[in-house]
């Protein structure tokens, strides 16, 4: 612990956060003993995974907590006065007016059904009382300042008409509008691309620093932490860590768990080595365009919306090509092309020479079994009421020439090699969410693919988690050595899972070439922008 | 054409019997409340169990048609509360000796609606209207080639003489001319129908007039103040006719329980029509009066003779062995119908000793035929419907008595229509059925007796029992026709092509603020003479 | 908007064809004719069949079909068999009542459902929770006719605080005719308020749940703008799209009630229809609610975006 | 938060009692029944409650008792085949028009707008016209009426579910249509057809009794709750029990239901894992 010299604006002592169970049942203990403190116009990061009890501390300092959880011992001081005694009333002159929050998900931490212009104003009404007109004009103001283009409209606009990052920009808008001395942002841009990320939280300490608010960063990405803040507290299962200076912590963690955490931040890895030139060409895909189906008008037809627009990319057996691109780069939709669940409007895909538009009956099921997808979001992806064991095993349904003593065998060895022997009989509910990825890289591999494309599958996982799963995939590619098209908006796992690299940007593919390459001497400017958001823990905390 | 000659035939031999039928009614009304003593109430209001179909006399129609229009318009002659014919718009009429030309003399003191005297023009332009086929008076087949007579000529030798001349002697042409469903023959003002013939709204003579008539809500009618009574007291549908009310009011309630509440309740003043279920939730009260009076219609189930199984009698007969009609009619009607296995109704006075035998129930008889004929314990279609509740009760109550001999019946209830139309052309098994009132044991018996090939809605299709209804129309002795009568009821009763359960009552609850309410045997609402204390 | 409007309206005439056409065939399969419901019992087969011709059903049914099809596009829906009138008139008369009575209901009902509701998923598995959830489970159970019955019997007859029976319309009283509609619209308010106010309390949770209610918190807004402003709206929405299912099917004849409370309304018209086989106002009845379906599903997705903006009618 | 009440439980404690009570009345109607529930008594009619009679005799001296044990196994029997006809004819229907989409999905609307524009109460009145009355029709006419909205909510749920990646899975691995809406799409519809299968359970007791009280329901003397209570009507404010006992057995079966609808509903939530 390290003790501040000045008064601390905010001070957590002893906190402990349980769930509050009936009488006679177990309750919980989610939060144990938590002390640190905020000075005035600090940057301070919590960090911890999921589960570690950081958004409900932070929650816990605006009395926010959801239902069923109480805290039950501690105080949490805000210069001196002690919150968790505070009446509702006496807390809501607190909150927005002295304490800020800045949520997670963009998408839904505005209301939908109120003009943006009112949700602005509704603080500024409730705390300042200032007349109308004025509230109008700090608005506008506030809304330039985080560089939404056009304020006038976008008062009274709904959120649905802005993206996640605007909106994000505007959330931030409207908390710092009300001047707090503390403001908490809880994952503030874990739901946005690279350049968006940047984008906001640039803002927040640009603003922050100009009021001169202390800002709690909650966040899992150890990037964050070393490129904004000054001081850093780890938490993991409801316990502290470690806390201290970020540059220390980051660069010489004391704590086993920091060093884990630290550790398992993807790096480049140097032992890389691109197949051989030799190597058969698997995937082979020539000015490949695709498109949406638009809304059909009641008197025309649908007039379709193209996302790709002419890609060529060449994957060889055994290789791994990244493709990075923001989203809506059109990278995901030509993964799902090359695996024939998109019709191409214009060019070809050729796997293994045989163009998929052309192929036979015959040909087109021996495609099924050699090339596998492994998807993003392993909630979505596997069927809530199937068992791990059939779901595994669904890739081998349409494989005539192996009976099912075998299929049961070569699941059980799959899920063996993905570390989950005794995971057979579970429903996907029943596992956690690094766990599922395990099934579905096993259900990829099962069938022996020649080429795997494996859109996104680590960015909805922790960081410790994600580390494991690339680590396994990798192992899994060595065995087996398939071809692989690795998609991803992470630079940082490109470093550490590819040789060649392809970025997208638009629908187009704007530079190609081999990783060190690339990302060496980006040529194209979006790639450079890219790199430039990328925080990385080399990266010092900005200059106070 | 068998069925429409019994028809005609039927009708000319009432005319025969005509007189037979005076002392017929149970008793005769209470003199009407002589206008002076009772103030006139501002509304009486009385219910109608379901809404009336038009407001032109005599077309179309139904019950409830005939009794709010026969407030409105009056006939040449109108039916006494003993059935016979008195007079009404003719003061009185003559006949000639061959019985062709009769002779009326309007009374000079009425006038319609809208003011004009009553003239023998009117009269003429009447019944020429009603003699028009696109009219579609109810009557009119009994004018035509099959009918009582054909009307030859009318003539008007001065304003207030109308001489009427028939083709042939018809002693049942009063009858007719004064029936409730020929809209009593009202004669109406030429201005009730617009230049093209169309129906605008009735212009009659009698004591109310047509206020408003608001469709599924009420028919109101109000008091026409000119109205020329005959003297006396009130008698059927002639006789002294005093509106004693401003307005009459007739709510269209179809709800049984609803109407009685609602009298209950003070909202209502008249139910001239309660439905036996009903009678319960009024026993005891004292601001209520109640009435009952027997009527000429009949409850029956039918059995279609030329079903496979039922064409045999022994099943038939089985199947009346185990109706007992007078527990049945006890427990529908709460007491207040007559059981009755013979066509010929209670009240009428060819009710005799052979009529009122009742079948006694013999489960084991019935059995013991069933085990003869061969019956399986297949089921046996019932029809019924619910538009009105008795026919649905007796059809509950048969099923459950005939499975106590182990007769297997499956009721099947279906709407009116559906009802109406299989009886029409007969597809059914058995079916419940019941009759309006027929005024003469001919028209009783008339209703089952039948060739199916013609009229497939007769039940009853042999040789004997059609020369046995002829028989009745070929002589006007009563102790003549009593014993044929008697003879088609002991065959009836034998061959079981119906089976006859009972007659009902018309049931009236008033409040007791009601003065002068009578029901008699006519199934109409009769609001003259009625008063509120 | 208008042209969204039109062609909303348009792509609904294939569904209004089809019904014209289902109803035409479906009643004239049942069994039995107006000829025979007019005639009675004791009518003969000449007048039946005379009548049957006056009536044009002698005709084949294409013809009549066709023939009712091009009046109907003319506005001229035929007079009713039974009573004479135009069947234009007699069904305008008969909505009136019922759109009366079942607007008033449903609005209370979807008063009584949002404030219940919302209350309840704010204050959830409290007391106030469970007596709203067992409240609107206990009214979901209850037969609608059997409770408009023990209404009736209670205020009607046993403490004679309402009028029972013979409705008087508006034109006439219209504080009489109030009074009548009280117990059907009580009835009506308390059967649709039960699938209302679970709908409200289910979405009020989920809408709970979101960042934008604690953001709004964190705000420092009371419990009472939370509610008002924040959660309110938004839960409301799939609410209203019940509401709107609701009203379409109600305006469409609630024959049940209206039984019961002897009211002349639409329901009623359709189902004596029915019993006699008045064709041209079944015909005519079952059209117009068909279109009331498809304007009141309109309405209600016009209404939505003032909900929720992130729908925009198209 | 204080008094924190966790009814959840509770419902499904009450829930699953009702229908248990309900279930152990239809079987012990199967094996004894007090008297013969068709049997009338003409000389008893309307009879109070008493030691003989527990519920009392209805207007043909019948015993009440019996003909609600009778009643609750006709009732639930029309309800459940109406459920039964209706989620599966819905389910199926839903399924094509949600999965194929296209021409298939414009038709099958068409057809249940045109369903739904009817007024549900005369759709039934016509159909029970035209087809007679009998259990068959009346099962037939409720589950017309109710196929549109199991229709409506299977296609909407197969609409966000075709959009999960599982599906892609699915069809990536060489799955055919049919075989992708079998294995993967069905058995993700049936929860939510699970709940709604409940509630349109009630619906249907309710339907049925309203079609008895307009007069076109089950045909006698077969006892349903439904008809017992229409024809109690006449006898509402004189033999209050006839109305009482049909009245609480449909209130009561009906709450059971709705509870246990909930159960399911909490129980098949995914929601509920977090």
């Amino acid at each position: 612990m390290i003790a501040s010299a000045a008064a601390p604006l905010l001070r957590f002592d002893g906190v402990r956060i349980e769930t509050s169970g009936r009488e006679g049942s177990e309750t919980r203990t989610l939060l144990e003993g938590l002390s640190f403190d905020v000075a005035a116009g600090e940057f301070v990061a919590v960090v911890g995974e999921s589960g570690s009890g950081k958004t409900l501390a932070a929650r816990s300092i605006l009395s926010l907590l959801p239902p069923g959880v109480r805290q039950t011992a501690g105080r949490i001081e805000l210069q001196g006065c002690d919150l968790t005694r505070l009446s509702a009333p006496a807390m809501r002159q607190v909150r927005g007016a002295q304490i800020g929050m800045v949520f997670q998900e963009p998408m839904v931490s505005l209301n939908p059904a109120m003009t943006l212009g009112r949700q602005l104003a509704e603080g500024m009404q409730l705390h300042r009382r200032l007349p109308s007109n004025e509230i109008r004009r700090q608005s506008i103001a506030m809304l330039e300042r985080v560089r939404i283009t056009d304020p006038f409209r976008c008062l009274k606009a709904y959120p649905h008409e802005f993206s996640g990052g605007m909106r994000q920009r505007i959330m931030l808008a409207s908390v710092l509008l009300l001047k707090p001395k503390l403001l908490i942002a809880d994952e503030p841009t874990t739901a946005l691309d690279t350049l968006s990320q940047r984008e906001v939280l640039e803002l927040m300490v640009e603003l922050a620093h100009d009021n001169g608010t202390a800002v709690l960063l909650i966040t899992h990405d150890l990037g964050l932490v070393a490129r904004y803040t000054e001081r850093a507290i780890v938490l993991e299962k409801g316990r502290l860590m470690e806390s201290g200076y970020t540059d220390q912590i980051l660069a010489n963690p004391q704590n086993p768990y920091t060093q884990r955490l630290v550790a398992s931040l993807p790096r480049g890895s140097a032992d890389l080595v691109p197949p051989p030139d030799s190597a058969p060409v698997v995937l082979e895909v020539r000015k490949a365009c695709i498109e949406y189906p638009g809304r059909p008008g009641f008197w025309r037809r649908a007039v379709p919306h193209q996302v790709v627009h002419g890609v060529d990319l060449d994957v060889r057996a055994g290789e791994i090509v990244a493709i990075v691109g923001a989203s809506g780069s059109g990278k995901s939709t030509l993964g799902r092309a090359i695996l024939g669940l998109k019709p191409v409007a214009a060019g070809t895909i050729r796997f293994d020479g045989v163009e998929l538009a052309a192929m036979t009956a015959v040909q087109r099921k021996q495609f099924r079994r050699a090339a596998q997808l492994v998807f993003q979001d392993p909630y979505s992806s596997l069927d809530p009421r199937r068992r791990v064991r059939d779901i595994v095993a669904a890739t081998l349904r349409h494989v005539d020439d192996i009976d099912a003593a075998e299929r049961r065998s070569r699941v059980q060895s799959i899920l063996e090699e993905v570390g989950l022997p005794s995971f057979a009989d579970r429903y996907p509910h029943q596992m956690s969410g690094g766990q599922r990825q395990r099934v579905a890289i096993a259900r990829a591999v099962v069938s022996r693919p020649r080429l795997v494309v494996a859109d996104e599958p680590v960015s909805a996982l922790d960081v410790t988690i994600q580390q494991q799963i690339l680590t396994l995939f990798q192992t899994l590619q060595a065995q087996y050595g398939f071809a692989c098209l690795f998609i991803t908006h992470d630079l940082a796992v490109v470093r550490q899972i590819a040789t060649r690299v392809v970025v997208m940007s638009g629908g187009i593919v704007v530079e190609e070439g081999p990783v060190t390459a690339v990302f060496g001497e980006p040529a194209h400017k979006y790639t450079r922008e890219l790199l430039e958001a990328t925080p990385t823990l080399d990266v010092a905390p900005l200059p106070r | 054409m068998a069925g429409g000659g019994n028809l005609a035939r039927a009708l000319k031999t009432l005319a025969v019997c005509g007189v037979l039928m005076l002392g017929f009614a149970s008793a005769r009304a209470p003199a009407a409340v002589d206008e002076t003593t009772v103030a006139r109430a501002p509304l009486l209001r009385a219910r109608l169990n379901s809404d009336i179909v038009s407001t032109n006399p005599g077309t179309r129609r139904d019950e409830n048609t005939d009794g709010v229009l026969l407030h409105i318009v009056e006939g040449l002659v109108a039916s006494r509360e003993d059935g016979s014919v008195g007079p009404m718009l003719a003061g009185r009429w003559s006949v000639s000796a061959d019985g062709r030309v009769y002779t009326f003399a309007l009374r000079p003191e009425v006038v319609f609606h809208n003011g004009a005297p009553l003239t023998s023009a009117e009269v003429i332009w009447s019944l020429r209207r009603y003699l028009k086929p696109e009219t579609r008076w109810r009557c009119l087949e009994v004018f035509g080639p099959n009918g009582i007579a054909r009307i030859v000529s009318m003539s008007a030798p001065d304003p207030h003489t109308v001489v009427i001349t028939l083709d042939r002697a018809a002693p049942m042409f009063l009858t007719t001319l004064a029936r409730a469903d020929c809209g009593g023959t009202g004669i109406l003002h030429p201005a009730s129908v617009g230049s093209d013939g169309s129906w605008i709204a009735p212009i009659g003579t009698g004591p109310f007039r047509l206020g408003e008539w608001r469709h599924n809500e009420f028919v109101q009618l109000n008091r026409f103040a000119h109205y020329a009574s005959l003297p006396g007291p009130r008698d059927g549908n002639t006789g002294g006719k005093h509106a004693l009310v401003d307005q009459l009011r007739f709510l269209i309630i179809p709800d049984s329980s609803a109407a009685r509440a609602a009298l209950v309740r003070g909202s209502l003043d008249i139910i001239d029509n309660l439905a036996p279920s009903e009678l319960l939730g009024i026993r005891g009260r004292t601001d209520l009066q109640f009435q009952s009076v027997p009527i000429l219609d009949c409850y029956s189930l039918l059995i279609q003779t030329r079903d496979p199984l039922l064409q045999d009698v022994r099943v038939r007969t089985a199947i009346a062995l185990t109706i007992d009609a007078v527990g049945l009619a006890k427990a529908i009607t709460r007491g207040t119908a007559s059981a009755n296995n013979s066509p010929i109704p209670v009240a009428s006075p060819f009710h005799h000793s052979v009529e009122a035998q009742l079948r006694s129930v013999n489960l084991p008889k019935a059995r013991q035929l069933l085990q003869a004929s061969g019956y399986d314990g297949r089921a046996i279609q019932l029809v019924t419907s619910r538009r009105d509740p008795q026919m649905f009760d007796v059809a509950v109550v048969i099923q459950a008595m005939a499975a106590q001999a182990g007769i297997n019946l499956q009721i099947d209830t279906v709407d009116w229509p559906a009802h109406l139309s299989r009886y029409t052309v007969g597809n059914y098994q058995l079916m419940v059925q019941s009759f309006s009132a027929r005024l003469d044991p001919t028209l009783s018996f008339g209703t089952f007796i039948g060739d199916k090939r013609q009229e497939p809605r007769k039940v009853w299709d042999t040789l004997r029992s059609r020369e046995l209804l002829d028989q009745t129309l070929q002589t006007a002795d009563p102790a003549a026709r009593q014993a044929v009568f008697d003879t088609l009821t002991r065959d009836f009763l034998e061959e079981v092509p119906a089976v006859v359960l009972y007659n009902s009552s018309r049931l009236s609850v008033v409040r007791s603020e009601v003065v002068g309410h009578q029901n008699w045997m006519s199934a109409q609402p009769r609001l003259w003479g009625v008063s509120l204390r | 908007m208008l042209g969204y409007i039109c062609k909303r309206l348009l792509l609904t005439l294939p569904t209004l064809l089809l019904v014209s056409v289902a109803v035409f065939l479906i009643i004239r399969l049942i069994p039995g004719d107006p000829a025979l419901v007019l005639l009675g019992e004791g009518a003969d087969a000449a007048s039946i069949a005379g009548l049957r011709a006056d009536l044009g059903l002698d005709r084949p049914l294409p013809v009549q079909f066709v023939s009712w099809f091009e009046h109907a596009l003319k506005g001229d829906l035929g007079r009713s068999i039974v009573s004479g009138e135009p069947v234009g008139e007699l069904i305008l008369q008969h909505f009136g009542l019922t759109a009366a009575v079942v607007l008033v209901a449903v609005t209370l009902a979807t008063l009584i459902a949002a404030a219940a509701g919302l209350i309840a998923a704010w204050r959830r598995n409290s007391v106030i929770d469970l007596a709203v959830v067992g409240a609107a489970t206990v009214v979901l159970a209850v037969p609608s006719f059997w409770l408009g019955l023990v209404l009736l019997l209670l205020f009607g007859l046993k403490l004679g605080w309402l009028p029972f029976v013979g409705y008087v319309p508006f034109s006439e009283s219209a504080a009489q005719a109030a009074l009548f509609l009280v117990l059907p619209v009580v009835t009506l308010t308390i059967t649709e308020s039960g699938v209302l106010t679970r709908m409200m309390r289910a979405s009020s949770i989920d809408v709970l749940q979101l960042d934008y209610v604690t953001h709004a918190r964190a705000k420092g807004l009371s419990e009472r703008a939370v509610l008002t402003r924040h959660v309110f709206p938004n839960a409301f929405a799939p609410t209203l799209t019940l509401v709107g299912l609701t009203l379409g099917h109600l305006l469409g004849g609630i024959a049940v009630i209206e039984t019961v409370f002897t009211l002349p309304g639409l329901g009623r018209l359709m189902v004596d229809s029915v019993l006699a086989r008045d064709y041209p106002v079944i015909q005519g009845c079952l059209l117009f609610t068909a279109v009331v379906y498809v304007v009141v599903n309109l309405l209600v997705d016009l209404c939505y975006p003032i909900f929720d903006p992130r729908v925009t009618a198209r | 938060m204080r008094g924190r009440l966790r009814h959840a439980g509770l419902n499904a404690i009450l829930g699953i009692s009702l229908v248990g009570a309900l279930l152990l009345t239809i079987g012990v109607g199967l094996v004894w029944m007090p008297y013969d529930p068709i049997a009338i008594d003409l000389a008893h009619p309307l009879g109070s409650p008493a030691l003989n009679h527990w519920f009392g005799t209805d207007e043909f001296g019948r015993d009440v008792l019996s003909r609600s044990m009778l009643g609750a196994r006709i009732s639930v029997l029309i309800a459940l085949a109406t459920v039964v006809v209706a989620i599966t004819l819905g389910t199926t229907l839903g399924l094509l028009a949600g999965y194929l989409r296209g021409w298939t999905d414009r038709l099958l609307m068409m057809g249940t707008d045109t369903v739904l524009a009817f007024p549900g109460i005369l759709l039934a009145l016509a159909l029970i016209a035209v087809l007679g009355s009998s259990n068959g029709s009346i099962i037939l006419a409720l589950s017309t009426a109710y196929t549109p909205s199991v229709v409506r909510v299977v296609r909407s749920t197969v609409l966000s579910i075709r959009e999960r990646e599982f599906i892609e899975a699915s069809r990536s691995a060489g799955d055919s249509a049919l075989g992708t809406i079998l294995r993967h799409v069905l058995p993700n519809v049936l929860p939510p057809v699970v709940v709604l299968a409940t509630s349109l359970f009630g619906w249907a007791m309710l339907s049925e009794s309203a079609l008895s009280f307009l007069g076109v329901g089950v045909p006698p003397p077969a006892p349903t709750w439904g008809n017992m209570l229409s024809a109690s009507r006449p006898y509402m404010d004189i033999a209050g029990w006839l109305s009482i006992v049909p009245g609480l057995c449909i209130a009561g079966t009906l709450l059971g239901i709705n509870l246990l609808g909930d159960a399911l509903r909490d129980w098949l939530d995914p929601r509920r894992e977090t």
